[in-house]
C-alpha cells in the first residue's frame, strides 16, 4: 500500500486543524469555538457542498451511471444498518443496537467533502451526482432504524403507537441537514440550467472559500471528537473495534459495488467514503427524538470518536489504495 | 402564585410548550442553549451544529389551579425524554 | 431576603436597570435572548438582526425593604411596555 | 410586459434561496439559522454597500443628477407616509395607521441589495449616490410616523410629553442599520479619496463575497418571512391588499419621478425600489420603542410577510418593466 | 427540596460544578453569557473575545441535607473570585 | 516627522472603521457585534496570521536574524514587566502593579496585524519569524506577572500556596489565543513544506479575507474600547499617562535593539509595535483567574482603551518614522 497517500492527507491544512482541535483537547487548552459557530461552518458546507454539487449534475445529466450509483447508495444505506443491527444485537439491547445500525448505514458529510479535497489535491476527477447519493442516504437509514426499533423491541416498548410515524418521517426526510443539501443541489442545478450569470457571482463564496471553512469547522471537529473520547470507556472494546471494523467491511462491499458500476477512481473513492461513514448529524438528532430509550454517547462517542477520526486520517488513503487495487487499471 | 421551572431537551421543547398553553398557563418565557447534567448524563452545546440541541429552561408564573393541568401535560414527557420540574411560590412585585 | 424575577423586552433593559439600580440594590444578573409568550403574543429571536431583540430575564436578590422603592421605578415601565415582575423569598446559601 | 425577467429573477441564487427558506417552515423542516449568525449577515450587507457606494460616490460626484435624486427620495419618505396614513386610517387606529405608514415611507435594504443584483445580471449599469439615498430615506420616515402619532392621537395618550423626543431622533437617526451605513459610506468616500491602495486589499471581503453572502441571509429571510404568515390572520384582507397595492402605487409616482430626473434605467429601477420597499429593520424597531400602542404583529408581517417577498420575487421584473416603458428610450 | 441559584464568572464555572458533584447533588443547569452588576461591578460580554468570558448562572434542584456540604465547597470560591448564592424551598411539580 | 504616514493610516480602512466603532459610542448609536460574532473574527485572524507566518518561516528558514530576533522579543517580554513594575508599584499596590506590567509586557496581536496591513500598504517587506516572536512573547510576561505578586504581596495572600502552579502555566503556555496562535503556525510550517497544493487552496480564506475581517473586527475594537472610556476616571492621571509613555519608551527601546540586531525596516516596525503594545487578550484572562485581587478595570482599560487605540491611530506612523530615523539608511 502506497503510504505516501496517508502521509500527504495528513499534512493537508483541513486534517492538520483536526488534529490541532484533538491536542487543544489532550493539553488542556480552552480553545473552543462558541455555539453557534460551528452551525454557521455546517450550514455553509452543506450549502455549498449541494450548490456546487448541483451546477456539475446539471452538465453531466441523469445518464449513465448516475441513477444506478444513486441507486447502489441508497440500497446500502437500507442494507448496512440490517447487517450491523444483526452483530450489535449480539452485545446490546434492541434499541441500542438499531440506533447505532443506523448510524452506520447514513453518512457524514464532512467525510465525504475531506474525501472531495484529498482527490483535488490528488487531481482526481469526480462527479457531482455523488452529491446526490450523499443527500440521498440519511433518510433510509434513519427509516431502517426506526423499523428495526419497532420489529425488535414491541414488548418493550407500550406506547409504540404513540412513536408518532409522522412526525418519525418529517424528521427523516426533512431534518435540516437533509433539507438544506437537498434544497441547495436543486439550485444549483437550476442556476446552472436557466441562470448561469449567477454561477461566476457565487463562486468566490461557495467555491473559493470552501478549502479554507473546512479547515476551520475541522479545527472544531477535532476539538469536539476529542472530548468524546472519556465517553468510549462507556463504549468498551467491542463497540470501539465495530466502529473501526465495519467501515472497514463497508469499504470493501462499497469497492466491489463501485467496480461492478464502472465508477472512475474519484467516484470510487466517494462512493466508499459514503459506505464508510458514520452519521452523526442528522442521524443522532432523530435517534434522540424517537429513541430516548438508546444511550446517545453510545452513538455519538463511536461515529464521532472513532470511525470520523479513523476515516478523516487513515481510512480516505486506506480506501484510496484499495480503489486503485480493485479498480481495473485504466486503458 | 405559583412559579413553575422546567428544564428538559430543546428538542421536546415545542411539545412542552403546546402542553403549557393547552393547560391555560397566561404565559411562559424560554431560555435556550442551557447545559447541565441529570441523571442521563452531562448535555453540552459542543453538538448544537448537528441539530442534537442543548437544553430549554421554561418559566412559567401562573394560578396554583393550574397546576395539576401542567403536571398532567409535562409529566409524560418528562418520564419519557428526561428533564425536571419544580414548583415555588411567588407573587406579584 | 427576597429575590425579584423580571421578564421585559430587551429594548426598555436599560431603562429597568437604571431603576434598579436608582432603588438601591445591591446587584443584579442579566440573561438576554430569552423568548416566550404573554399578553402582548409571542416574543421570538427571529427578528434579532433587525435591532428588534427578545426578552432579558433580570434577578435582584435583595432586602425586602428595597421592594417599593423597586416597584416605584419598575411598575409603569411594564404597564407601558410590557413585561412581567415577581417576588419570592431567598435566602444567602 | 417581459415575462422572462421575472423567470430571469425566480431563478437568481438570492431568490432561489429565499424560496428554499420558504419551503423549509412550509414543510415543517427544522432548518434555522440561529441568531446572531442573520445579524454577521446584515452588518456585513450594509457595511458592503455603505463601502462600495462610498467608493462609487467619490468617482461620481455630488454634482448633476446626485443631489436632486437624493433631495426627490427624501421627500419620497416624508411624503409616502403621509397619505399611506390617510388611507391607514379608514381602519385602523391613529397609534397603528402611522407605524403601518412609517414602514412604508421608508425603505428595505435588502430589497435594494437584490434589486441592484439583479440590474448586474441584467448588465445595467447603476450609481454608487443611491445608496446615499437608501440611507437617507430612513430617518425622515420615522420622525414623520412619530409625528402622526402625535397629532392623531394626542388625547389617547396622558403622558405624551413623556415621549422623549430626544430618545425619539436619536432613535431615528443613530439606530444601527443607519449609522452603519452611512459611516461605511463615508469611509468608502474616504478611502477612495486617499487610500487608494486599500481597494482593492477590500475587495475580496466587500466585493467578491457580497451575492453569495446575500443569498445565504436570503435564506433566513425566506425562513423568517414564512413565521409571519401566521400572523396574516390577524392583519386582515384590507392589510394585505394594502401592502400590495402601497407598493405598486409607490412604485408609479417613483418611476414619473426618476424621468423627471433624468435617471438611467439602472438608477431609475433603484429609485423605484426604494419607493416601493417597507422597512422591517430600523422602522419597526423604532416604532416598537416609540409607538407601544401599536401591535407590531401588524406593520413588521405587512413589510416582512407580504411586501418583501412580493418585491423580490415579482416586483423587481414588474418595476423593470414599467421603467423601460416609462423612461424615454436611450438615444 | 431545595433550590440553589449561583451567579459567578464563567472562568471559575469548572471549580463550582466539581464542588457541586462533590456535595452529591442530583443534577445542576447552568446558563452562560449571563450579565450583571455587583460589589465588583459590572460585568458584560463585551470582551468575551477575550477569554475573559462573562457570568454564569447555575440552578440545581437538590435535597436541604446536601446544603452544608455545598456551601462548604462553594463559599470559598465566591469569598475569593467573586459571586452570590441564594436558596429557596421549591417541590417537584 | 513624516506627517503624511499619519494620514495615510488614518485614512485605511481598517483605522477608520475603528473610528466608526468609536464614534457609535460617542453618539449613543446602538451599533453593537453581538456575541459570539467577534470571537469568530478574533479566532480567523489568529488562525491566518499564524498560517501565513508558518508558511513565509519555512521559506526563511531559522538562519540568520530568525532566532536572535525571537530570542530579544522574549527577552524584551520578561524585562518591560520588571521595570514597569518598578514604576507602578510607587502609585498602585502590589496585585495591580504586577497585573498591569504583565500586560504591557505582552503583546497586542490586533495591533501587530495592524502594523502588518501598513507596511503592506507602504509596500515594505517582514518575514514570517516576526510571527513567531509575537506569538513567544504572551507566555513569559503572564509568568513573570505572577512572579512579581507572589514576590511583592505574599504576605497579603494567606492562600499563596493555594496559587495552583500548574493552573497557572497551562494558562500561561496553552490559553487560547497562544495555544492558536503556535498551532498554525506550525500547520502553515507542515503544509509549506509538506503539501503546497494546500497553500493556493487556503489561500481566498486565509490571506484575500484578511483585511476586511481586519476591518470588521476592529469595527468591534472600536466599540469595546470606546465601552472603556467612562473606566478610564477610575484608572486616574498617573495610569494614563503611564499607557502613553510606557508604550513610546518601549519603542524606542524596541527600535534601538532593532538596529543592533540589523534587521529591515519593516520587521524593525513588527518588533517595535511588539515592545510598544499591550495585551487585552490572553493576559487580562489570565490575571483575572489568577490575580482575582486586581482591579480588572485598570489593566484592560489601560491596555484597551488608551495603548491599543494611541498605536493602532499615532503609533504605527509615529514607530515608522522612529525607525526610519534610527535604522542605517539602506545601501
Ligand atoms: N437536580 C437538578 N438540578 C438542576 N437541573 C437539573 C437537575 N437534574 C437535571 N437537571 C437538568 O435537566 C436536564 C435533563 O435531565 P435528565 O435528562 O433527566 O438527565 C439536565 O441536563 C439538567 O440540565
Ligand atoms: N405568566 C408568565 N410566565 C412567564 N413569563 C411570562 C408570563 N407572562 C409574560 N411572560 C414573559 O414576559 C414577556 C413580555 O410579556 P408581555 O409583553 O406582557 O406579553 C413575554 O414575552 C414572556 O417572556
Ligand atoms: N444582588 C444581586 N442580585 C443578582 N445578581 C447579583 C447580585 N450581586 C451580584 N450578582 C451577580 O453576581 C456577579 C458577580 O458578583 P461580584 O463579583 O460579587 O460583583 C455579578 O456580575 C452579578 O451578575
Ligand atoms: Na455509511
Ligand atoms: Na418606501
Ligand atoms: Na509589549
Amino acid at each position: 500500500m502506497d503510504s505516501s497517500l496517508i502521509l500527504q492527507n495528513l499534512l493537508s491544512p483541513p486534517v492538520l486543524f483536526f488534529f490541532l482541535g484533538v491536542i487543544a483537547v489532550l493539553v488542556g487548552s480552552d480553545l473552543e469555538i462558541p455555539s453557534p459557530l460551528p452551525k454557521l461552518f455546517s450550514l455553509y458546507l452543506l450549502l455549498a457542498i449541494g450548490f456546487k454539487g448541483g451546477l456539475e449534475l446539471q452538465h453531466s445529466g441523469l445518464g449513465g451511471q448516475v441513477l444506478p450509483t444513486i441507486g447502489a447508495a441508497v440500497a446500502m444505506s437500507l442494507v448496512v444498518p440490517l447487517y450491523s443491527f444483526l452483530v450489535l444485537k449480539t452485545r446490546f439491547d434492541g434499541f441500542n443496537a438499531a440506533a447505532i445500525a443506523a448510524t452506520y448505514g447514513s453518512i457524514s458529510a464532512v467525510t465525504f467533502i475531506t474525501a472531495e479535497s484529498f482527490l483535488e489535491t490528488q487531481k482526481l476527477p469526480f462527479d457531482g451526482f455523488m452529491v446526490a447519493a450523499l443527500a440521498l442516504m440519511e433518510s433510509p437509514a434513519i427509516i431502517v432504524g426506526l423499523l428495526l426499533v419497532t420489529l425488535a423491541a414491541p414488548q418493550k416498548r407500550p406506547d409504540a403507537a404513540g412513536m408518532r410515524w409522522g412526525a418519525v418521517l418529517r424528521e427523516a426526510c426533512l431534518n435540516s441537514s437533509v433539507f438544506l443539501l437537498v434544497g441547495s443541489l436543486v439550485i444549483g442545478l437550476l442556476v446552472a440550467a436557466y441562470s448561469p450569470a449567477g454561477i461566476t457571482k457565487m463562486e468566490p463564496f461557495s467555491d473559493k472559500l470552501f478549502y479554507g471553512a473546512l479547515s476551520f469547522f475541522l479545527l472544531d471537529m477535532g476539538i469536539v471528537a476529542a472530548q468524546r473520547i472519556r465517553d468510549l470507556r462507556q463504549a468498551g472494546a467491542f463497540l470501539i473495534a465495530f466502529s473501526v471494523l465495519m467501515p472497514l467491511f463497508n469499504a470493501v462491499v462499497g469497492v466491489l459495488i463501485a467496480r461492478g458500476l464502472g465508477l472512475g477512481p474519484g467516484n470510487a473513492l466517494l462512493f466508499v467514503v459514503l459506505c464508510a461513514s458514520a452519521s452523526y448529524i442528522a442521524v443522532p438528532a432523530a435517534m434522540r427524538m424517537t429513541v430516548p430509550e438508546a444511550n446517545p454517547s453510545l452513538y455519538i462517542s463511536t461515529a464521532l470518536g472513532v470511525t470520523f477520526p479513523f476515516n478523516i486520517i487513515v481510512g480516505i488513503p486506506i480506501y484510496m489504495a484499495l480503489v486503485n487495487t480493485v479498480l481495473p487499471a485504466a486503458p | 402564585m405559583k412559579r413553575v421551572d422546567l428544564i428538559l431537551s430543546e428538542r421536546e421543547l415545542d411539545a412542552v410548550l403546546k402542553a403549557i398553553d393547552a393547560a391555560g398557563a397566561p404565559g411562559y418565557s424560554v431560555i435556550k442553549h442551557v447545559t447541565g447534567k441529570g441523571p442521563h448524563g452531562w448535555v453540552s452545546e459542543a453538538m448544537d451544529f448537528s441539530g442534537l440541541g442543548a437544553n430549554a429552561h421554561v418559566i412559567v408564573f401562573c394560578e396554583a389551579e393550574i397546576l395539576p393541568k401542567l403536571r398532567e401535560g409535562i409529566q409524560p414527557l418528562l418520564d419519557y425524554y428526561g428533564g425536571v420540574a419544580y414548583v415555588a411560590d411567588a407573587e406579584p412585585l
